[in-house]
């Protein structure tokens, strides 16, 4: 199968859904004439023009909640954050009003909106740019949130999360965007609420998301190569909704199980794990679960040191070995 | 860059969209501003005998706004509005039934009882709420507009504020896009004085008036007295065949003022506004009977007729009273209803992965 | 001792404070003239004028965020949300500045800021006005965020909250402010950090926050009288810093939890605490940890089913039942 | 209402705080601009290698903004900026080597290598900060200028921002604060035309220019040819006595123009503006140039002197690069300080609860 780039996965979604249907725009800041801070909308304003990839000024806000009240009248906006991190200056249009428009009507009104972007540390941005907020946007009922890993899925999300009747806020990750998959050239949609056994194994379960899942099955490697440890890496790809079958399943087998989340760790997306696992596998459990998250400060700066607080590979083999 | 119609009410009373109402187009935006108030008043003896939970902003007093833009609409126009929204619902069509029973918390409610006073919605009607976040529903007005001109529709979208959401920022970036690039809308701020017990004053700084504002962006801007009918709708038909012509938007400031607290909750509220100002408004200043007198002089009502209204306004507000009372409230189940689409419509992607965690 | 109300339990915290420290002052819409939308600083603007207590606009980001500044050149802002609920419209403000500042300038600068206000559901007053951001907030290092039971937690926890030279975030609840609890004459701080047993007992702890605290201590009643069953109640009083040695010591006693709280509950508070459970006192745990959250929905208006839909008496007792 | 000042540099030249300029305090300004200049051509050169992490967004083209306006700070005068901070470090008196340090990620930076480029603080020397969220300092401007006034002391806040800034809800919410409540604030848009790839047309709607959105506050405002130090000076004085004795708040809008990407890794940089105007910029515009043959005009600088100061300005930054090259990076350890003032200090509020939770 043909292997292309993570950015050109996502820029292929967009140019079938924006032919798909007439009601998909992008819109964003620099998402048009500059091609998109991270290239990943590169050529789809040459190519559909001022329509339907529209460039916003800096008012996360404002434009947001236009797309969401676009969107109640059938319009299905693809709006780009150039960061998640700058989702908080938009919190209010993003909770309150794509969040709870539909529940508060009594289902009178939906919201097909998309909101996507790089949400993810490890490019030596600062605190104020390396923010990861998937736990508290799955924690909003009416909200959906991915976080993809490969480009193979991030693809198959991304339509999938266009076609959606509700709010998907989709996580990307800065760097992802270069790395290469396998994605057919035929169309294809991954579910959303679906995760993915991205290596079976049977000693331990890794349940990780987003670049975490990559890190995983490196640390899944080391485990088998040095350790004979043979580990499972669970890729929920979905937040919410979540896919709790194939989590539980993996963890029946193996009995333990690793969490690792890029997430800041005091209710990150792991602790929901966790409390999943404890509540409903309590039986199977040979040993505690085990976190390995993001080090509990904002992000470093400092290059070196980033890489050491956001979970490494060492992290990962360390904690299962811990309990394997 | 006002666009100032000249506002004695005569001259007004002139506009084309003014000269070509009927006698019984004049009488029924009577009957709507009779309705809202009598509406409100039946739901302000229901939250005091305790039917009714929360908040509960009146709109008591400010009828001619809601009535008066809103009579204007036509097959593409919409409208978004804040929390004090019941004189829009009812203006805009929506039963008092349905209206009612939302505040009673029933299931037969407009949004089943799950959205309450703040929250109405009826998108069959172009009514889109109805928001409980001051200025929260500002980018959505934009996001209206802007869909009509995808879809290029022409129409217009009226969206409503008061007098102290104009500090919110995202107004401001509404504001800013609406001009950027041409939105059909038109922000209506209904400036009843006061934000609470906050008055303009205190809580705004700007130069003449609020509306003005809208120099900043380069947009057009109207001051209007809200206490006149024919003023309201001139001014606003401007303003809407500007968005709907020329994908112009603006910004219109319509003075009025609210009788009651800032919700049925607020004990202060003759205490930061002197009675007197409120009893001189309601004198002198009621925009429904201003518009009674008026269309008594031009000899368009009686009495009698009036009278008639007003009870029977009176009437279909206590049978909307009924109406809620005996209404079932939703159930246990219900609370997971209405949250994701997919869901509630049982699709394929509704039944994948685990939606709800308690 | 005597009895007063929570509200007034802040407001005299407020006062002896803004009376101790001449850079303590209060601002917030409606906190000033209208003597607060909840009472809570009812004569405070008469009693110390406008320089001290003041009224904002309706600009969260705005007047937050210059809260924000002026306590970095050392006044000690005590800022008011009329309801937590409006924190998202200044929500970067809130963490970007507030949470991340400290860090970003290597410890150059701090913020003494307190924001408080009511997080709770429970008034009906719809989805967008019962938001409890308690664990997004927690979620942040830098921040620190208190949610008092009690009017002696409420009065001890914002005079620390004040003296603190961190940003601390008080979660108040408008159902409590009308409750009244013993508060001594005398001044005392209550330390954040430590959480309380609000009631002592052998065979479950039970674990909550808030309001839910009171809740528990009648479901406790119940599961004494009519179950024999004796709960502990442990009052976390703090989410960030957390009590963590509390709450093990309490379940390695009981050896069994249910944990209590209004938050939504994917990422919810006690997803944590099930978390630090699980990992510190596995192998004292005799069964899963279950929990008693919020259902998971927008908040509904509908006033009787806004009861069932956060934690109620019998639900923590049918929890407590399914295992102990 | 903007209180223009003529603007031919003449006439600037004239005010009384340009009048009142030593000729070393005129070299001292040249010099200034000419070591932001070096330090940017250093840090540029050292990303380029791969020495330094993320963004790193030049000033180059924009040093009479920082240089002139921090000129005219007084001893309770402060500022604050977004992410373009470097020459606003530097003109406040920051050294180079803490500042080059930051970008290598060093323990020796003035952020301890944790806050980077867009994140530089000196609060000893009312510098503070460095911002990464677009407009996320305006209202921390506001709070700086309120305490000032809170505690009694005549001084001001200099607030700097982009042209794309101002599309930013907060800022709005900032200046009717600052309007409201009579703060002494000063708002400076660095006006460089451009917020990335975006021009002011394509962003912004407004009438004659940005700062003019002033007047819906009720606020002063003025127009500045940022190449013409003088004028930056005279007008900018104007706007911080206004501040220090009436406690009054203005904009500026500063033009000005950057030579480089929006940051370093800005490939598109010459699409989006042709590459004719980066030349007549930095031929016919460019501030160092310009003062310089000022000020060789008015026989205050030589030939000489000129060359001297560009060479050790030079040799700073080189030097600045090798303490940075030479300096150690934080520890693990050291990524959980500074998180909590109170952990840092080991209090005892510090010691109370788990902070941590990893
Ligand atoms: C963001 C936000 N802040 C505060 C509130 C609380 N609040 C509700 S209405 C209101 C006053 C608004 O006044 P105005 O805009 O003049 O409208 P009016 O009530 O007069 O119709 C306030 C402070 C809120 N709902 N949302
Ligand atoms: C809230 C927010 N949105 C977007 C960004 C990304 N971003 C950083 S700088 C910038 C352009 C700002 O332009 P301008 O204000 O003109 O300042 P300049 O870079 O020209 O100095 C953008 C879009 C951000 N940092 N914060
Ligand atoms: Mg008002
Ligand atoms: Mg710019």
């Amino acid at each position: 199968m043909r292997l292309i780039e993570y950015r050109d996965a996502i820029n292929e979604a967009l140019a079938e859904e924006i032919e798909r249907d007439e009601n998909v725009f992008l819109m964003g800041e620099e998402v048009a004439q500059y091609n998109g801070a991270y290239k990943v909308t590169r050529g789809l304003w040459e190519r559909y023009g001022d329509k339907r990839v529209i460039d916003a000024p800096i008012s996360e806000a404002g434009f947001i909640g236009m797309g969401i009240g676009a969107s109640m009248l059938g319009l299905r906006p693809v709006m780009e954050l150039m960061f998640w991190s700058f989702a908080y200056v938009a919190f209010d249009q993003m909770i309150n009003n794509a969040g709870c428009v539909r529940y508060m009507s009594g289902g009178l009104i939906h919201c097909p909106i998309v909101v996507r972007g790089p949400a993810n540390g490890g490019t030596s941005v600062g605190a104020t740019h390396s923010h990861t907020p998937e736990n508290f946007i799955a924690n909003v009922p009416g909200l959906k949130v991915v976080s993809p890993a490969t480009a193979y899925d991030v693809k198959g999300l991304m339509k999938s999360a266009i076609r959606d009747n509700d709010p998907v806020y989709v996580m990307e990750n800065t760097l992802l965007y270069g790395e290469k998959g396998e994605v057919p050239e035929e169309e294809y949609l991954v579910p959303i609420g679906s995760a993915d056994i991205k290596r079976e194994g049977s000693d331990i379960s890794i349940i990780a998301h987003g670049r975490c899942v990559i890190t995983s099955l490196k640390a899944a490697e080391i485990l088998a190569s040095q350790h004979g440890i043979s580990a499972e890496v669970v890729d929920l790809r979905s937040i919410r909704p979540l896919d709790e079958e194939t989590i539980l399943k993996s963890v029946r087998k193996t009995n333990r199980a690793v969490l690792v989340d890029e997430n800041k760790p005091f209710c990150g997306v792991s602790t929901q794990i966790c409390t999943l696992i404890q509540e409903q596998a309590f039986d199977y459990l040979d040993a505690p679960i085990l976190r390995v998250t993001t080090i509990d400060s904002p992000a470093i700066y400092s290059p070196p040191m980033e890489i050491e607080q956001l979970p490494t590979v060492k992290r990962i083999v360390d904690k299962v070995l811990a309990i394997a | 860059m006002a666009t100032t119609i000249a506002s004695t009410p005569s001259t007004a009373a002139q506009a084309e969209i003014n000269r070509s109402l009927t006698a019984d187009d004049k009488i029924k935006l009577f009957e709507q501003m009779t309705r809202i108030r009598k509406f409100e008043e039946a739901s302000f003896k229901s939250y005091n005998q305790g039917h009714i939970g929360g908040f509960l902003h009146l709109y008591i007093g400010q009828e001619s706004v809601a009535v008066g833009t809103i009579s204007l609409m036509e097959e593409n126009d919409h409208i978004i509005t804040a929390y004090r929204d019941h004189g829009h619902a009812l203006a805009v069509g929506m039963g008092m039934n349905e209206c009612m029973a939302e505040l009673y918390g029933k299931a037969t409610g407009c949004s089943k009882g799950k959205g309450g006073s703040m929250h109405y919605f009826a998108p069959d009607k172009n009514y889109w709420g109805g928001h409980g976040i001051v200025a929260g529903q500002t980018p959505l007005g934009a996001g209206l507009a802007f869909a009509l001109k995808y879809k290029g529709l022409k129409g217009c979208a009226m969206c409503y504020l008061g007098d102290g959401a104009v500090n919110q920022g995202a107004y401001h970036e509404s504001l800013n896009l609406a001009a950027l690039w041409r939105l059909p809308v038109i922000y209506i701020i209904e400036n009843n004085g006061y934000s609470m017990g906050t008055s303009q004053k205190r809580s705004s700084a700007y130069q003449t008036c609020l509306a003005q504002r809208a120099e900043s962006y380069g947009m057009d801007w109207d001051l209007v007295n809200g206490e006149d009918m024919y003023e309201v709708r001139a001014k606003t038909h401007v303003a809407m065949e500007r968005a709907r012509n020329e994908c112009r938007p603006s910004i219109l400031e319509i003075q009025t003022y609210r009788y009651q607290g800032h919700s049925v909750a607020d004990a202060n509220h003759k205490k930061y506004r002197s009675p007197e100002e409120i009893e001189r408004y309601k004198e002198h200043h009621d925009p429904i009977s201003l518009w009674q007198q008026c269309l008594f002089g031009e000899g368009v009502l009686t009495e009698d007729r009036a009278k008639e209204i007003n009870k029977s306004a009176k009437a279909e507000a206590a049978a909307a009273v009924k109406f809620a009372e005996e209404s079932p409230f939703p159930t246990v189940e219900d609370i997971t209803k209405d949250v994701y689409w997919e869901v509630d419509n049982d699709t394929e992607r509704g039944r994948t992965g685990r939606h709800f965690f308690h």
